[in-house]
């Protein structure tokens, strides 16, 4: 009986030391992304220096604690409760969370769907970010490029549950497709966004299959970083690979030679770009309906935040190619996308 | 000295006062008998002497020492050793490791010493007169040599006093001499035997000195047992001369039996049985522990699968698969083992007592109300005396008694025409003992048919109408009961023992 | 002659052993890569870090309870591991020391609650795993740490002896270390003993308490290893590290015939368990088998070894009925 | 000898026992939750502004109204003294099934609904036959089957949402009733006040807890525990169904991922609701009641810590301190009770 209160007074103490903090009013943006992924890393700067540079009442990046649509959800309204009134959403899922985004909405605030879109029809404002599945159509046909045109290739992704995972496998088919047979997609492994999974998985292809296939691509972050691993374990220049993102394994990788490129995507830009949208349409801009609006295969109101392809020769300067690219859209954003008073 | 020296201890549970100044002395170099019949507190004292529960007051001495164990690990290296009368062997660890499973290492980090272990083990099964190898996993063990291991287990501690809790329970009589002979030895060597049986034959073969408790307090304390003769004892134990039974035979009622059994086997083991049970008559199953009688009531009951024969129930040829479907046969089973069987100890006495009506009381959506049952069981309960303060109190909370008076409530309650009552005296007071027979008679009298399952004699020639005997998963054969305990008791030991002589 | 063999047949890994060995022979027939000098290396080096992960379940299952935090304390060790490195300098060799030290006392703290309040294992770990994975995410913000130092990197990559991977030697130890444990120590046997029958080891004179602290301590001391073994896999801090344990921390000793009340494990059956399941996470990205039926097939096999153990205990059981 | 019998017994009378009802309910687990979550509400509603706002109070409520959903689908398994880790999948597969009927087959929503329920049950009926045929431990028959739900799920739709439903399904979870009271929440109590029903007023719940609480006792009572188990286990797969649709609801579209992979999402809040409150892992005792409270407690406190902003990754922490604090404070109650010879 005593160490029970004892055990629960240590706890007590414990759990009073989670305290609370304020916030202050204004134009407050929140940027959300669906879980914690470094990939969002950039948005907490871009978020800081779009709070300085426009003056607004917050630039926070608010992460769920778990990569779960019902916590983010939660999040949201919590957020939503606590005054902000501009968000930047990651969606948790392209169909579910708007469900949530309407909620916003209905509560006077405004949302763009950031670096993923949500389906159509969407109260989300627009869709700011990379078009997934053009993204990897691109990387692919850089692939067949570095391959010589032809060849096999095989394709590592991330989560079924993610629906972007069936858009990423389509274009990674189209972009093969269209060789007329003379490039294949031997296989396709997916479910292996955790590292411990993907690294086995990957290993055990290569290891099996490593003289079948003439070239990789990847749609996903953790299975970027871990063939980029492999490729390098077993030495093997031969086959050519192009992965995604921006982790700092693939860059060596690159600069190394085991890999020939990735496709990279703009984070900072998405986040400090979308900031700025926001504040301006609640400043009295509103959006034009006839702008130069992309579609894609979820939305027909899709900006694209910019991709590019980084191999050896841009590994080191790709944040400038990044930047210049976040500022021409800055620059052009209120031209041709908004109408201010 | 004394060995072991028990003075004035009381112990009081919630709403019981299980031990009320109770003394004892064992002395080294003689046997000891502890006798009470159930719930009179042996078993609570014997848990204060190891340390399991605190007396409330009095003190325990050991050679003139006073000792306070905290638990049975302090007892043992006190030189207490305890027998228990639930099997407290790892049945996948060998025999040896058993025996020295305190002893394995001196630190958690130490290696275990095989050959040691098994060494020492072999010294002690060799003075048991256990001949098995003792890297042997117990689980290969007959029940008789897993007590013998048991033993074994208490006495390497160096036990200077060694308690035996109904130590002979699970034995044949010829297992049992081996024992003895060899609890004999011990007692030549120096140690101080406390020994609890039911047996009044064996208390009489074997100890020298004798405790009886009767609710919770002295009946005697340490008296030698060549100046007592069996009456004596027996009315220490229950507060007033063993009648010979007041009741008179009963006449036999010449109905068709209720429950036939015709060459039936089951799959538990049962060979070829053979018996029939009418309305209105009390068939006592008579056997030791491992006769299969509980096993035959079960596999009747449709908890083994049938091999052989037939069951009728009333005449017609039945198949009986679950209990639910004996339940609608009108058939019912008071379990011997209350606890784990017969109640659910977490619930109350309504859900306890109504479980069997459920279905019945319910409307045509399965719905019913408390107060439906309450006044459907709630004149059985009256009727039996059944002490509570309402029927939502927990069940777990009353008294053996009134907790074996509900689950006798509970198929009355249903109206069931064949009860089978499995031991229905274990752990309850003299009084609901008393209380029960009664019951079992009046039921019989109304026309109910009654199987009495019980390992104690006097009970059945004193409640049974005819005895059925039972070894070996078969029936050796049926005893009428006249209610002379002499002739009774002697027909049917010679019914089990004819058949372990030939 | 037909006695020993059915005793042959009686021990638990025989069974996983033959299944192991019959899908090795299968695959390799139509797939002669499996058998290359590196996709032994792969398959070793996923198997070593599994037998870890569930060795550290095993020792819990032993003794009848269950440890749902345990890629809790993995992931909550991976992450400090690399963050002690690349924060404070820490060379790694006392990285590793400390890492072994947070498992242990994150298990022992487990184990101590366990023991000391009576409340089910279950729920116990079920909170120690929201808490410890609470405080890996609050520490890393869920960012992984990439500071892990070239020497752990080659320990994860790098072969020891042809085909044969470093993180190959401290399994070996680990389940070498287990098996001794549950054969030869006191403490394994107090283990096994109180998983067996535990009124009988607390009669007996066994200190439960401290028996369930020290099983819950080496479950956490596990964890670490399999933690940092993963780190230097690879080659990064993951957050993640220690989120999907559970499932395969199960599944490879009930297949290898650990009774899940406690009292009976197997560590070489466990180790087959192991085998098993990596060569079937093998066979189907061998075999290009659709990703969406990967799950469906490892439930499946769950399901048979549960069938298999039932239909062998029913069968030992009968047997010692006879004798 | 009979006064000392009759002294035992008497002792056990009412006398001392009743005047501590009052103690016994303060005591009560449910007492203890309602205070705390009392106290909780109170402190967030006087320190955080916006916590007692309509839309906040609605979230609130709607959570609440899920989560004790797939609380009490737990809870109906938890009876037996087992557990269903597939209550997830399950909830996902009859979601799926349900946007399948209601898109794609076009059948209409008074007929979806209870397919899908149904689904679900025939979901928890396999899990329920298998274990009780297998006589293994339904946690690693359930580990398995929530694989192999899942993965014929995900084999199935392909992991593509059902986001065409009938309006009325996404309006049902922005519906508000009587102020900020979500309809969510209303269903979950209409559910709560039908199952304390069920488990007190019906034959088949007292069976279910009988035979949770003493499987072979009630079987010797003529209870056919079998049955009564693959029941339960239905009962789970009905109430995870409704959950997974109220989901549905509040999401707007079926979709594969919302309870995470394999379902695992909804273990934490399945598990935490009935721990605190106070429905026995070991089975035999449910509390309905409790269960509500429960989920009120953590959404409650989960959305107090986000308001606070505690910092969003120190909340699975503090929640898991929460849980660890709730089983000692009720395993201080019992000694306490126990103390007092009160149980």
């Amino acid at each position: 009986m005593k160490s029970v209160a004892k055990i629960t007074a240590a706890l007590l103490l414990g759990a009073v030391a989670c305290s609370p903090a304020l916030a202050d009013p204004g134009t407050k943006v929140a940027l959300v992304p669906g879980g914690p992924h470094p990939y969002f890393a950039a948005w907490e700067q871009a978020g800081k220096d779009a709070m300085k540079d426009f003056n607004l009442g917050a630039g926070d990046y608010r992460v769920p604690q778990k990569w779960e649509l019902a916590q983010q959800s939660t999040l949201l309204e919590s957020l939503l409760t606590q005054g902000y009134n501009s968000f930047l959403i990651f969606p948790g899922d392209a169909v579910g969370t708007n469900a949530t985004v309407s909620e916003i909405v209905d509560n006077g605030g405004q949302a763009i769907a950031t670096a993923g879109c949500l389906k159509d029809p969407t109260p989300a404002l627009f869709c700011l970010g990379t078009d997934t599945g053009n993204s990897a159509y691109l990387g692919t046909k850089e692939l067949i490029k570095a391959m010589g045109g032809k060849g096999r290739i095989a394709h590592f992704t991330g989560f079924l549950v993610d629906p972007n995972t069936q858009l990423r496998i389509d274009a990674v088919q189209k972009a093969a497709d269209e060789t007329n047979g003379d490039v294949t997609v031997v296989q396709v492994i997916a479910d292996i966004d955790a590292p411990q999974p993907a690294e086995e998985k990957i290993n055990a292809y290569l290891a099996a299959h490593a003289a079948d296939v003439d070239g990789i691509v990847t749609t996903a972050w953790v299975p970027a970083v871990t063939a980029a691993n492999s490729l390098r374990k077993i030495g093997d220049k031969r086959i050519k690979m192009v992965g995604i993102d921006h982790d700092e394994v693939v860059l060596q990788a690159i600069k190394d030679g085991f890999v020939n490129g990735t496709m990279l995507q703009n984070p900072y830009g998405q986040g400090y770009l979308g900031s700025y949208v926001l504040d301006k349409l609640r400043t009295g801009c509103t959006l034009k309906a006839d702008a130069p609006w992309k579609s894609n295969a979820l939305t027909a109101k899709f900006v694209d935040s910019g991709t590019v392809f980084v191999d050896a020769a841009t590994a080191d300067t790709y944040v400038d190619a990044m930047r210049g690219i976040t500022k021409t859209l800055l620059a052009n954003f209120e031209k041709d996308f908004m109408a201010c008073k | 000295m004394s060995a072991l020296q028990v003075s004035h201890v009381s112990k009081a549970f919630p709403g019981v006062k299980a031990l009320d100044d109770v003394s004892m002395t064992l002395r080294g170099g003689s046997v000891h008998a502890l006798l009470g019949e159930n719930g009179a507190g042996k078993s609570t004292l014997i848990k204060i002497m190891t340390g399991i529960h605190k007396a409330d007051s009095g003190s325990i001495t050991m050679e003139g020492k006073p000792v306070r164990f905290g638990n049975p690990r302090q007892a043992a290296a006190g030189g207490l050793g305890v027998v228990h009368q639930e099997r407290n062997l790892v049945t996948r660890f060998s025999v040896s490791e058993n025996i020295m499973l305190d002893r394995l290492g001196k630190h958690s980090l130490s290696s275990v010493d095989y050959p040691a272990i098994a060494a020492e083990a072999a010294r002690w099964l060799k003075l048991l007169d256990l001949d098995v190898d003792p890297s042997t996993p117990v689980s290969r063990l007959s029940v008789a040599q897993m007590q013998l291991v048991e033993i074994g287990k208490a006495l390497s501690l160096q036990s200077r006093v060694l308690l035996l809790d109904e130590p002979t329970a699970s034995l044949t009589p010829s297992e049992a001499q081996v024992l003895f002979r060899i609890l004999r030895r011990l007692r030549d060597d120096g140690v101080a035997i406390g020994f609890v049986s039911h047996k009044l034959e064996e208390v009489f073969d074997i100890c020298d000195t004798v405790t009886v408790l009767r609710d919770g307090r002295n009946a005697c304390d340490s008296a030698g047992l060549k100046s007592l003769n069996r009456d004596d004892v027996v009315q220490m134990m229950i507060g007033r001369a063993e009648r010979i039974s007041k009741r008179a035979a009963r006449s036999k009622p010449a109905t068709a039996p209720y429950l036939e059994l015709q060459d039936y086997s089951s799959t538990a083991g049962h060979k070829d049985i053979s018996l029939a049970v009418r309305p209105g008559e009390i068939l006592g199953l008579y056997g030791l522990v491992g006769a299969g009688r509980s096993e035959l009531a079960k596999a009747v009951l449709g908890l083994s699968g049938q091999t052989g024969g037939e069951i009728r129930v009333a005449g017609r040829h039945v198949k009986i698969n679950s209990v639910a479907e004996a339940l609608a046969l009108g058939i019912g089973y008071v379990s011997e083992d209350r606890k784990a069987e017969g109640l659910i100890l977490l619930h109350s006495v309504l859900a306890n007592a109504g479980i069997t009506v459920w279905k019945r009381l319910a409307n045509a959506l399965g719905f019913l109300r408390d107060a439906t049952i309450a006044s459907h069981v709630g004149p059985v309960l009256k009727k039996l005396e059944v002490k509570t303060p309402s029927l939502d109190q927990t069940i777990g909370n009353l008294s053996g008694g009134n907790q074996q008076k509900v689950s006798v409530a509970k198929w009355i309650a249903a109206g069931v025409k064949l009860l089978i009552i499995d031991e229905p005296s274990v752990g309850i007071d003299i009084k609901t003992k008393a209380y029960l027979h009664d019951l079992i008679h009046e039921l019989a009298e109304s026309g109910t048919a009654v199987l009495l399952i019980t390992s104690d004699l006097t009970e059945m020639v004193d409640v049974a109408d005819r005895v059925a005997v039972m070894d070996g998963y078969r029936i050796q054969g049926l005893v009428e009961n006249d209610r002379n305990y002499e002739r009774v008791s002697t027909a049917i030991m010679g019914l089990i023992h004819g058949r372990k002589a030939a | 002659m037909a006695l020993s063999f059915t005793r042959i047949f009686d021990n638990d890994w025989v069974g996983p052993g033959l299944v192991s060995l019959a899908a090795i022979i299968g695959i390799s027939i139509f797939q002669p890569s499996f058998l290359s000098p590196f996709n032994i290396f792969v398959l070793l080096s996923a198997i070593a870090v599994n037998m870890v992960i569930a060795l550290g379940q095993l020792v819990i299952i032993g003794i009848g309870q269950m440890n749902l935090a345990l890629g809790a304390f993995g992931g909550l060790v991976a992450i400090s591991f690399v963050a002690v490195m690349e924060l404070y300098g820490v060379p790694p060799f006392v990285a590793v020391i400390i890492g072994f030290a947070i498992g242990t006392l994150a298990g022992g703290a487990s184990g101590f609650v366990i023991a000391r309040t009576g409340i089910s294992a279950f729920i116990i770990t079920l909170a120690g795993l929201q808490i410890f994975k609470g405080i890996n995410l609050g520490i890393t913000e869920a960012q992984p740490f990439y500071g892990v130092p070239q020497s752990v990197k080659d320990f994860g990559n790098l072969s020891m002896l042809g085909p044969i991977p470093w993180l190959v030697l401290p399994m070996l130890i680990a389940s070498i270390g287990m098996w001794y444990l549950f054969t030869r120590l006191r403490i394994g046997r107090y283990i096994l003993a109180i998983g067996g029958n535990r009124t009988a080891a607390e009669l007996s004179g066994i200190n439960v308490t401290a028996t369930v602290i020290w099983a819950h301590a080496i479950s956490g001391l596990l964890a670490a290893t399999a933690g940092m073994m993963l780190v230097a896999r690879l080659q990064i801090g993951q957050p993640t590290i220690g989120d999907d344990w559970l499932i395969s921390s199960f599944a490879a000793p009930v297949i290898g015939g650990a009774v899940l009340a406690g009292g009976h494990v197997s560590v070489a059956g466990t180790f087959f368990g192991v085998v098993i399941i990596a060569i079937i996470t093998q066979a189907l990205v061998l075999f290009a088998i659709d990703p969406f039926v990967v799950q469906i097939v490892l439930g499946g096999l769950i399901l048979w070894a549960v069938g298999i153990n039932r239909l062998r205990e029913l069968r030992v059981a009968k047997l010692n009925e006879r004798a | 000898m009979t006064d000392a019998t009759s002294n035992i017994l008497d002792e056990a009378t009412p006398e001392h026992r009743r005047g501590s009802g009052l103690m016994r309910l303060a005591l009560s687990n449910e007492f203890g939750l309602a205070l705390l979550i009392a106290l909780a509400f109170g402190i967030f509603a006087m320190t955080l502004p916006g916590f007692t706002s309509p839309f906040s109070l609605f979230t609130i409520g709607r959570q609440i109204g899920i989560d004790t959903m797939i609380g009490l689908a737990m809870m109906a398994v938890i009876v037996t003294g087992g557990l269903d880790l597939s209550v997830g999948a399950i909830g996902v597969c009859a979601a799926m099934v349900f946007g399948y009927l209601a898109q794609i087959a076009g059948v209409p929503l008074p007929l979806a609904i209870p397919l899908a329920i149904a689904f679900g049950s025939v979901l928890g009926f396999i899990n329920g036959y298998v274990v009780v045929r297998s006589g293994v431990h339904s946690f690693i028959i359930t580990l398995a089957s929530m694989s192999i739900f899942f993965g014929i799920m995900i084999f199935l739709t392909q992991a593509q949402s059902f986001n065409a439903l009938p309006l009325a399904v996404p309006a049902m979870g922005k519906l508000r009733v009587g102020g900020p009271i979500s309809i969510l929440l209303i269903i979950t109590l209409v559910v709560c006040a039908a199952l304390s029903i069920f488990y007190r007023y019906t034959t088949l719940g007292r069976q279910m807890l009988a035979a949770g609480a003493n499987a072979r006792a009630a079987e010797l009572s003529g209870i056919r525990t079998g049955r009564i188990i693959i029941a339960c286990h239905m009962l789970t797969g009905g109430l995870a169904a409704l959950a997974g649709l109220m989901l549905t609801a509040r999401t707007g579209a079926a979709v594969p991922s919302m309870a995470g992979h394999l379902g695992q999402d909804w273990l934490l809040p399945a598990f935490l609701a009935p721990v605190l409150g106070g429905t026995l892992l070991s089975g035999g005792r449910v509390s309905v009641i409790g269960t509500l409270l429960g989920a009120a407690f953590v959404t409650i406190m989960t959305s107090g810590l986000l308001l606070m902003r505690v910092g969003e990754f120190w909340i699975l922490a503090c929640l898991g301190l929460m849980l660890l604090l709730a089983v000692l404070a009720d395993r201080l109650r019992h000694q306490v009770l126990r103390a007092r010879g009160m149980i």
